[in-house]
């Protein structure tokens, strides 16, 4: 081998490297942890030893915490603390499997738009506008009846509005990508639209998807409580963080624990979210270091 | 008067700088004990291939690198001050003022959002007390004294309006505002045309010798180390291996890097007498040993048919358009072109930035779709291809890239890279297409060990390797080599060129070579084609173009190209400062028709009008 | 003086034929006077109509206008306006008081100040309709000239006059000068502002950008009553809450708390309605088994609220043949309702019953409870002075809110009897037995009444909050 | 330029036909009966009927698309069912209160996104940089109402700063037009800085490593002119696009917001129509944003390409 070409030290194998600047990124190791916690809290709500999240009691209406209860309960006499543990799961569940949908319909339509352009390019992007200036209220009540109310219809329709934004998203990115030298070099050694788009397109307009996926969930999440309310996501009495804020708020003034809790841990799964992005941004990049 | 001033007062003098960059384990040096010298009026050169920490250098000087992340040690006076002693704030007020430096891509080293007249304005409005209308004249002033011309309109226009050559011209005048008493150069014409090239070459003297600053001259080309350095410093790795007068470096390098540096500089004339391309010498790195290595053999039919017959090839594109969609106009990048490729043969076509040549390759694989013409490649008729025909085409005929950090995926490893092809033409499957391309790398060079590494894990020329691997491996009989070796260090590139030469004997591929670089083309070709704003204006025999040629433009390019060997400085001509042409026509031009002129031996030559 | 008053919603169109909204009819109190009106203890009282008699056989009533009465416009009140504004509700396409006069066969002017309604049957509950929109007289001149669009410039003959109107903003009346009891009208201005999230509306009262709010949330009244700053005022409205039983309005009838009587008093039986009033409503609102709440005289006395009984809830599946029974409720997406909702699913869940929620917004609730498309809905009842209002369309075979499809002819005949006699005893009697059968069959299981509670600015003096929660103005004062 | 707008407003047109063609297909997807919810307590089948009648509503669906395209083509955008107003009579008494609440909002937003974007990408890593984040994205994360109401409680209630809701026109009395709009703006604007913050970041960051900011540099220029005008004024390019994309989201976050502060706007307006089923409303009102939203886009293209001499020579 020639001088030039020893000058690069041998790095370690591919995922491993990505794996290991992951954990090299705190930041990154810091949102994995908040989103991990969360996590388990959700799978593990049934096992964990907590009061019934639907058993009521007349005797303690909007007690605030102590022991007995440790969060505090609500309105009708609930534990917060289960309630909040087995509200994690319809709240991630929530804000993730909305983003996926989001991202599994908006990234492919945006990959297409860009990357054919012309009248394809058109036609999707006034639909896109189109969706863009309609009002999430609308199409949510519209999804809902169509669908039927429930958790998982809720997280359609709020997948559904928020894919617009990830077509777009994606659109802009690909016109960009699609001028690099190594995709004209796909072209050249023959290879197909769907190999080049998805081969050669796709990995590399991630990180700002990345980027506006983990802002999503943050929506989602309260998004979800919005619906709630009109009877599309999380059926009462079962809680999710959204639907016990928006229950929450009209008890500001005297239970003001009934808005603190679930309010924090949304702040801070939305910090988790967001800083596992960044995380998994820099982690995927193998141009970084 | 150089020669005299030994005892002068240096104006900056380096000392011991090593710089060290934070990287993932520690602190690792790239930049190690490196002393130097400039005196007034002096020019010295700092040469080494990419990542020998020569921009690194420069920075360290200039104090730009960011201090979280490197760390700087050393001593590097400037005029009796130690500017790594400075507090930031002092060394804001010797930036620009009395060190000034350019940047070698003139591209992006100008802010797009301000005018050029602003930007050049901005270091008088931080280094004087001028006013604004004084400093508008100043800048105007500037702008014609590095012969920008019509400075008077341009100086509120922004810096995508200018051309390269004028951008650096901008980016001069910028460094001179203050008149500094050092101009670092980092690598001020790598990006340039030739002919570009020269004119700014020259500028630089000319300012030079009119205000007597010192110049830091950082480059990685021997020929312009030849033609500007007094002095000259090797850099190697981070190490400064030699420092010298530039004629004793050229004549009587003793660091056998040096040598090999030299040794692999292609010069211009150096084929004279010669029938066959020429593979590069080979260095040995220790002991700085040339050992010249056969040419390249093979023969060319020209009585056969072509792998690969272009004619009269138009390809325009449409600018602007206006309410109804229509174009204001067509850049003619490519017009009227015609010429033939023959198995085992390697045809250049060189000409300056702009002039169509990347548009002549991409449009004979039908990258692009052509306005018309006719191409024949290995029996197909390319312009009337469909979907999975054209697709078997491209087995037959490949493009390789200029830029080696930009063709390859980056989210892909070599290894998926090189297999890709194959396993998409269906030529292997599995287990066997791994084992292919494990085979491929092995015939470019390349070791199958580091098929799971990712293309920034590479140089450029390994990189520029990969893809030659990848696209050997559908067995094409044409490869349109665009720029591909443009972007290489001289070894490497050396290196490169031979290794397509090695595959041409062995195959017997016919090379589409694409280039500005005339004295790699002199050496690498059969027969070479002149293109000037999307025509062919002279073709013919690599010896005929290059010992007779006939076009004035031909001329042109040829004579500025710089020549390694100090002792013939001083023979450029003044050339006037111009900007390369734009083939832009508006809507309904008709191209006037042209004829050529044969010489004999399929020399043809544009007439002029 | 300008008094500021938050409303919970924003009126709908100002044309009291054809207006629906609640909050409507507050903004009526002070803009358009009607024939007749409550007092406190729900009897009626004269307002434009100084008197009245009906005739023996029930057929005809007659009334005698007030003198001296002006519109806004300048137009005086006599006969003739009356018999066109009665006409006017009976006959405007888009009127939604057609089914209020529906007994009314046809008004004449009998004298310059005196009409007579001719009924096509005897309707004791007619007057009563008379206290509210049906009974509102509009200018004339006003309504004739602009149609159905009145409601853009309503101009009547209350105590208060239109000054402007902004959508969703505010509603601005002012002093009537010419007001035929304007002595009694102590404030110059009125602004109605809707304001539908009860906190904030709270929040405006308390930082001084109201001077009164109607229904203060319950959660809010125990704080307002310890404000020095503010007083409240509260009333036990006319109406109910409920939930509706689907027993014969199409398929989803067919499940057993539909058509088991025994299961849907295991039902009631396992709700403890006085909790239910603590808990969600701070105890400001009254627990109730009937029409009528226990404050009204109409109450059945003889059917007093039930004690909760689970172990006779049971009992009754079990007679029944079940032990658990799956059910689907739907009902409003309103917070309080919802904690209602859910705090009566842990309820009946004890008895043996596996509530299914189903938050639904309003005006799909409303439809898919016309359409049958519901198991069990809750719903609300605003309720009318005359207890054939809260009663006679909800459960005869025919009535229009007959959601359930409930039809029982015994009951049909009671209730038209009722409705046919005008001798308080004698329909007393009738709706008692109406009562029992209902309380048997158990179509509509009611739950409690709710209360209205205003809050306000110590500064108001004189206002009162009557049974059907209306903000009346006269002889209100603001220190201010 | 003047061809450049004129080809992105006939571009918009397609758009605007697509979301009314939307907007009326969702609201026949809608359940509930708008005559229902018109009549409220009375149910008389005739008076239902007669209503049907009015609004047209027994007609086939593409009759009375068209008869209602009709009507916008010539101005007329119908009337409420709810209120009897004519629907461009409420889309002229909302828009003004629309337009102010929104770019009071724009502003907010701007306030405090790009400067901590600014923040974080230039002191990238540290704990400015988290700090920054962590503020933007408690924005986001904090529901709208929740902040809405605790502002209430906190800046009227309890300190008696600024009036709790409603709205003033800025014709009318400029002071107490400002003031009211005050913390709606406020709580609106900081959900939107969150995704600014985010991506003026990453713009800085981009244009941080740019080859042009190490030549000012090497003009001697210090870090906070560096910063501000070179860098920024590159990094805007992006955040321009942004913005106008965040209207629509602005719009959205609108509806909650106005509904507590009681502010009588677009988002409140849709709200109430959409539950009461007022379907000329609705209709106008989406049109109407939409124009808006598409607006935006417009003004922001144009933004784009004056501030992108790249673009601005080109034409
Ligand atoms: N900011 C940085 N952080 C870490 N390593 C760096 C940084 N900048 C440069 N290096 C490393 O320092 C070495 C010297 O780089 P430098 O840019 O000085 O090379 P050069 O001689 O100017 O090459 P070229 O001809 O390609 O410009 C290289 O190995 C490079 O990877
Ligand atoms: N896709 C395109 N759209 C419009 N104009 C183009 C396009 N590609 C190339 N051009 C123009 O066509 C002309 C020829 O371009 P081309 O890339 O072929 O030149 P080149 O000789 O390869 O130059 P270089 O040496 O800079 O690579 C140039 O003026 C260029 O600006
Ligand atoms: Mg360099
Ligand atoms: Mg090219």
């Amino acid at each position: 081998m020639t001088a030039a070409e020893t000058s690069l030290a041998l790095p370690a194998r591919s995922q491993a490297r990505v794996w290991s600047k992951f954990r090299r990124n705190r930041s990154a190791l810091v949102g994995a942890c908040i989103v991990g916690f969360f996590g388990l809290l959700a799978l593990l709500a049934p096992l964990l030893p907590i009061a019934d999240p639907l058993a009521t009691s007349w005797s303690a209406i909007r007690k605030p915490p102590a022991p007995e209860y440790l969060m505090g309960s609500d309105e009708i006499g609930r534990d917060i603390l289960s309630r909040m543990i087995w509200g994690a799961q319809a709240s991630l569940l929530a804000g993730v499997i909305s983003v996926v949908i989001a991202m599994l319909t908006g990234v492919p339509i945006g990959l297409i738009a860009g990357y054919f352009g012309g009248w394809t390019d058109t036609v999707i992007s006034r639909f896109t506008d189109a969706l863009l200036a309609m009002p999430f209220l609308i199409m949510a009540i519209a999804l809902a009846a169509f669908l039927g109310p429930s958790l998982s219809n809720a997280m359609i329709a709020i997948g559904l509005s928020a894919m617009p934004v990830f077509i777009r998203l994606t659109r802009g990115q690909v016109l960009s990508v699609k001028t690099e030298d190594y995709v004209e070099g796909a072209r050249a050694v023959g290879l197909g639209h769907l190999d080049i788009m998805r081969r050669y397109i796709l990995p590399n307009v991630v990180p700002p998807i990345i980027v506006q996926a983990t802002l999503t969930v943050a929506t989602a999440i309260i998004a979800e409580a919005s619906l709630s309310f009109l009877g599309l996501g999380q059926q009462a009495p079962a809680p999710s963080w959204g639907s016990m804020l928006n229950v929450a708020k009209n008890f500001l003034g005297q239970a003001p624990w009934m808005a603190i809790w679930p309010g924090a841990a949304i702040f801070l799964v939305v910090i988790g979210f967001n800083l596992l992005g960044d995380g998994l941004r820099d982690a995927l990049d193998p141009r970084e270091h | 008067m150089r020669r005299g001033a030994d005892m002068t007062p240096s104006v900056l003098s380096v000392e011991n700088l090593t710089t060290a960059f934070q990287t993932g384990d520690g602190w690792g040096e790239v930049v190690r004990n490196v002393s130097f010298t400039v005196k007034p009026g002096e020019t010295v050169a700092i040469v080494g291939e990419s990542g020998s920490g020569k921009s690194v250098t420069s920075l360290s000087i200039m104090r730009l690198l960011d201090p979280k992340r490197a760390r700087v040690s050393g001593r590097v006076m400037l005029e009796g001050t130690d500017l790594l002693s400075l507090p930031e704030s002092a060394m804001q007020q010797i930036r620009g003022n009395r060190v000034a430096m350019i940047f070698q891509e003139p591209m992006t080293s100008l802010n797009p959002a301000f005018t050029v007249g602003r930007q050049i304005g901005e270091v008088l409005a931080r280094h004087t007390d001028l006013g604004k209308s004084q400093i508008r004249a100043e800048v105007l002033r500037l702008m014609e004294r590095v012969r920008i011309p019509n400075a008077a309109r341009r100086i509120d226009e922004y810096p995508h309006q200018f051309s390269g050559g004028m951008r650096q011209r901008v980016m001069i005048a910028m460094a001179l505002a203050s008149r500094p008493r050092l101009l670092i150069a980092d690598e001020p014409t790598t990006a340039l045309d030739v002919t570009i090239q020269g004119q700014i070459l020259d500028l630089i003297k000319e300012l030079q010798q009119e205000t007597g600053m010192a110049v830091l001259f950082i480059t990685h080309d021997m020929g312009v180390v030849a033609e500007i350095a007094d002095r000259t410093v090797v850099m190697y790795r981070g190490d400064c291996v030699e420092t010298g007068s530039t004629e004793r470096i050229f004549a009587q390098a003793e660091h056998p890097y040096t040598r090999a540096l030299l040794a692999a500089v292609p010069r211009l004339g150096s084929m004279v007498g010669q029938d066959h391309p020429l593979r590069f010498p080979r260095v040995e790195m220790d002991s700085g040993r040339v050992n010249a290595l056969p040419p390249v053999l093979n023969p060319v039919d020209r009585q056969g048919t072509p792998v690969l017959s272009v004619r009269n090839l138009t390809t325009r594109f449409a600018v602007g358009s206006d309410l109804l969609g229509r174009p204001h106009g067509h850049v003619h990048a490519v017009e009227n072109l015609s010429f033939d490729l023959w198995p085992g043969e390697t045809l250049s076509l060189v000409g300056e930035s702009g002039c169509g040549k990347s548009t002549t390759g991409r449009s004979i694989l039908r990258l692009i779709e052509p306005q018309s013409g006719a191409i024949q490649l290995d029996g197909f008729d390319v312009r009337d291809l469909g979907g999975s025909d054209l697709r078997r085409m491209r087995r037959s005929a490949q493009m390789i890239f200029q830029d080696p950090f930009s063709s390859l995926n980056p989210r892909m490893t070599v290894g998926q890279t090189v297999a890709e092809p194959i396993l998409k033409h269906g030529i292997a499957k599995g287990h066997q297409a791994r084992a292919m391309a494990a085979d491929l790398l092995a015939q470019v060079g390349l070791s199958p060990a580091m098929m799971d590494r990712y293309p920034h894990e590479f140089s450029g020329g390994q990189r520029q390797r990969v893809a030659i691997a990848r696209v050997l491996g559908l067995g094409p009989k044409l490869i349109v080599a665009d720029e591909s070796v443009s972007a290489l260090d001289v070894s490497v590139k050396a290196q490169v060129c031979n290794l397509l030469m090695d595959l041409q004997e062995r195959l017997g591929i016919a090379y589409l070579f694409i280039s500005h670089d005339m004295a790699v083309v002199e050496r690498v070709s059969h027969r070479v084609a002149v293109m000037y704003l999307g025509e062919i204006v002279e073709i013919g025999p690599r010896e005929a173009v290059f010992g007779n040629p006939q076009h004035p433009y031909t001329q042109k390019l040829i004579a500025a190209v710089p020549i390694p060997d100090p002792s013939r400085r001083g023979l450029r001509r003044a050339m006037a400062a111009e900007e390369l042409k734009n083939p832009i026509r508006p809507r309904g031009y008709v191209a006037p028709r042209r004829d050529w002129q044969d010489l004999g031996r399929g020399h043809l030559v544009m007439n002029t009008a | 003086s300008e008094l500021r008053i938050g409303l919970q919603d924003d009126a709908d169109v100002l044309d009291p034929h054809q207006s629906r909204t609640f909050v409507g009819r507050i903004v009526y109190t002070g803009l358009c006077d009607k024939l007749v009106d409550l007092d406190k203890d729900v009897k009626i009282v004269p307002q434009l109509a100084t008197d009245w008699t009906t005739s023996d056989d029930g057929l005809k009533l007659v009334m005698n206008l007030r003198d001296g009465v002006v519109f806004h416009d300048g137009t005086p009140l006599d006969a003739e306006a009356v018999v066109y504004n009665i006409d006017r509700a009976m006959t405007l396409p888009e009127s939604r008081r057609k089914s209020e006069l529906s007994s009314v066969e046809k008004i004449e002017a009998t004298g310059p100040l005196q009409v007579t309604f001719t009924l096509k049957a005897p309707d004791a509950s007619l007057l009563a309709q008379l206290t509210d929109r049906a009974g509102m007289i509009l200018s004339p001149t006003a309504a004739k000239a602009s149609g159905a669009d009145f409601g853009a410039n309503p101009i009547c003959s209350g105590p208060f006059k239109f000054v402007e109107r902004i959508s969703q903003d505010r509603i601005v009346l002012e002093k009537f000068a010419d007001y035929y009891d304007a002595d009694r009208v102590k404030i110059d201005r009125v602004v109605y502002l809707p304001i539908p999230d009860t906190t904030v509306r709270l929040a405006n009262l308390r930082s001084g950008e109201l001077d009164m709010i109607e229904r203060v949330a319950a959660s809010d009244v125990a704080g307002v009553r310890e404000d020095a700053n503010l007083t409240s005022q509260e009333s036990v409205g006319l109406g109910y809450m409920a939930i509706y039983v689907n027993i014969k309005n199409g398929d989803r009838a067919a499940n057993p708390v539909g058509q088991d009587a025994r299961i849907r008093q295991a039902f009631s039986l396992a709700i403890d309605r006085e909790a239910l009033n603590q808990v969600v409503f701070e105890g400001t609102a009254r627990a109730g088994n009937q029409p009528f709440a226990p404050t009204s005289p109409w109450f059945n006395a003889a059917l007093p609220v039930p004690a909760r009984d689970v172990e006779a809830a049971k009992a009754l599946l079990a007679e029944a043949g079940v032990e658990r029974v799956s059910i689907e409720l739907q009902h409003a997406n309103n917070p309080v309702v919802t904690q209602m909702m859910q705090v009566i699913q842990s309820m009946v869940a004890e008895a043996g019953f596996d509530v299914s929620l189903q938050a639904t917004e309003f005006a799909t609730l409303l439809s898919e409870q016309t359409a049958g498309n519901f198991q069990m809905s809750r719903s609300d009842w605003s309720g009318r002075p005359d207890p054939d209002g809260n009663l006679h369309q909800f459960v005869t075979c025919e009535g229009g809110i007959n959601d359930p499809k409930y039809c029982n002819p015994e009951v049909d005949t009671l209730l038209n009897e009722a409705r046919a006699t005008s001798d308080v005893a004698i329909r007393k009697q009738k709706y008692d037995a109406a009562g029992a059968i209902l309380n048997r069959d158990m179509p509509i299981i009611y739950l409690g009444h709710q209360t209205y509670v205003f809050g306000m600015d110590k500064g108001i003096e004189g206002f009162q909050a009557y049974p059907d929660g209306m903000i009346r103005l006269k002889d209100v004062t603001d220190a201010d | 330029m003047l061809i450049h707008i004129a080809k992105r407003i006939l571009v918009a047109l397609p758009t605007l036909l697509i979301v009314s063609v939307l907007v009326f297909s969702l609201q026949k997807l809608l359940p509930g009966d708008p005559v229902l919810a018109l009549a409220g307590e009375e149910r008389d089948p005739a008076t239902l009927a007669a209503l049907r009648e009015k609004y047209h509503l027994n007609d086939p669906f593409l009759m009375q698309y068209l008869r209602w395209l009709g009507g916008v083509l010539t101005g007329d955008f119908g009337v409420s069912l709810r209120t009897g107003q004519p629907v461009l009579e409420l889309i002229g008494q909302k828009l003004p209160v629309t337009i102010q609440l929104a770019f009071m909002s724009m502003f907010f937003a701007l306030l405090i996104g790009i400067p901590t974007g600014i923040l974080a990408a230039v002191k990238k890593g540290t704990v400015l940089d988290w700090l920054a984040n962590v503020i933007a994205l408690s924005g986001l994360s904090i529901p709208n109402f929740w902040l809405g109401i605790m502002l209430i409680l906190l800046v009227s209630v309890q300190l008696g700063w600024l009036p709790a809701s409603g709205y003033e026109s800025p014709f009318v009395d400029p002071l107490r037009s400002f003031q009211t709009m005050l913390m709606p703006s406020f709580v609106l604007g900081t959900g939107l800085a969150a995704t600014l913050m985010r991506h003026t970041r990453s713009a800085m960051l981009g244009v941080l490593s740019a080859d042009y900011i190490r030549t000012a540099r090497a003009k001697g220029l210090g870090s906070r002119e560096v910063i501000m005008t070179h860098a920024f004024r590159n990094a805007l390019l992006p955040v321009i696009t942004l913005t106008a994309l965040l209207f629509g989201e602005l719009l959205a976050g609108a509806v909650l917001t106005e509904q507590i502060f009681t502010i009588p706007g677009f988002g409140k307006l849709i709200v109430d129509a959409v539950f009461n089923r007022d379907y000329a409303v609705v209709q106008g009102v989406v049109l109407c944003t939409a124009m808006g939203f598409l607006l935006m886009n417009l003004v922001a293209d144009v933004l784009y390409v004056l501030l992108n001499p790249r673009m601005r020579t080109a034409l």
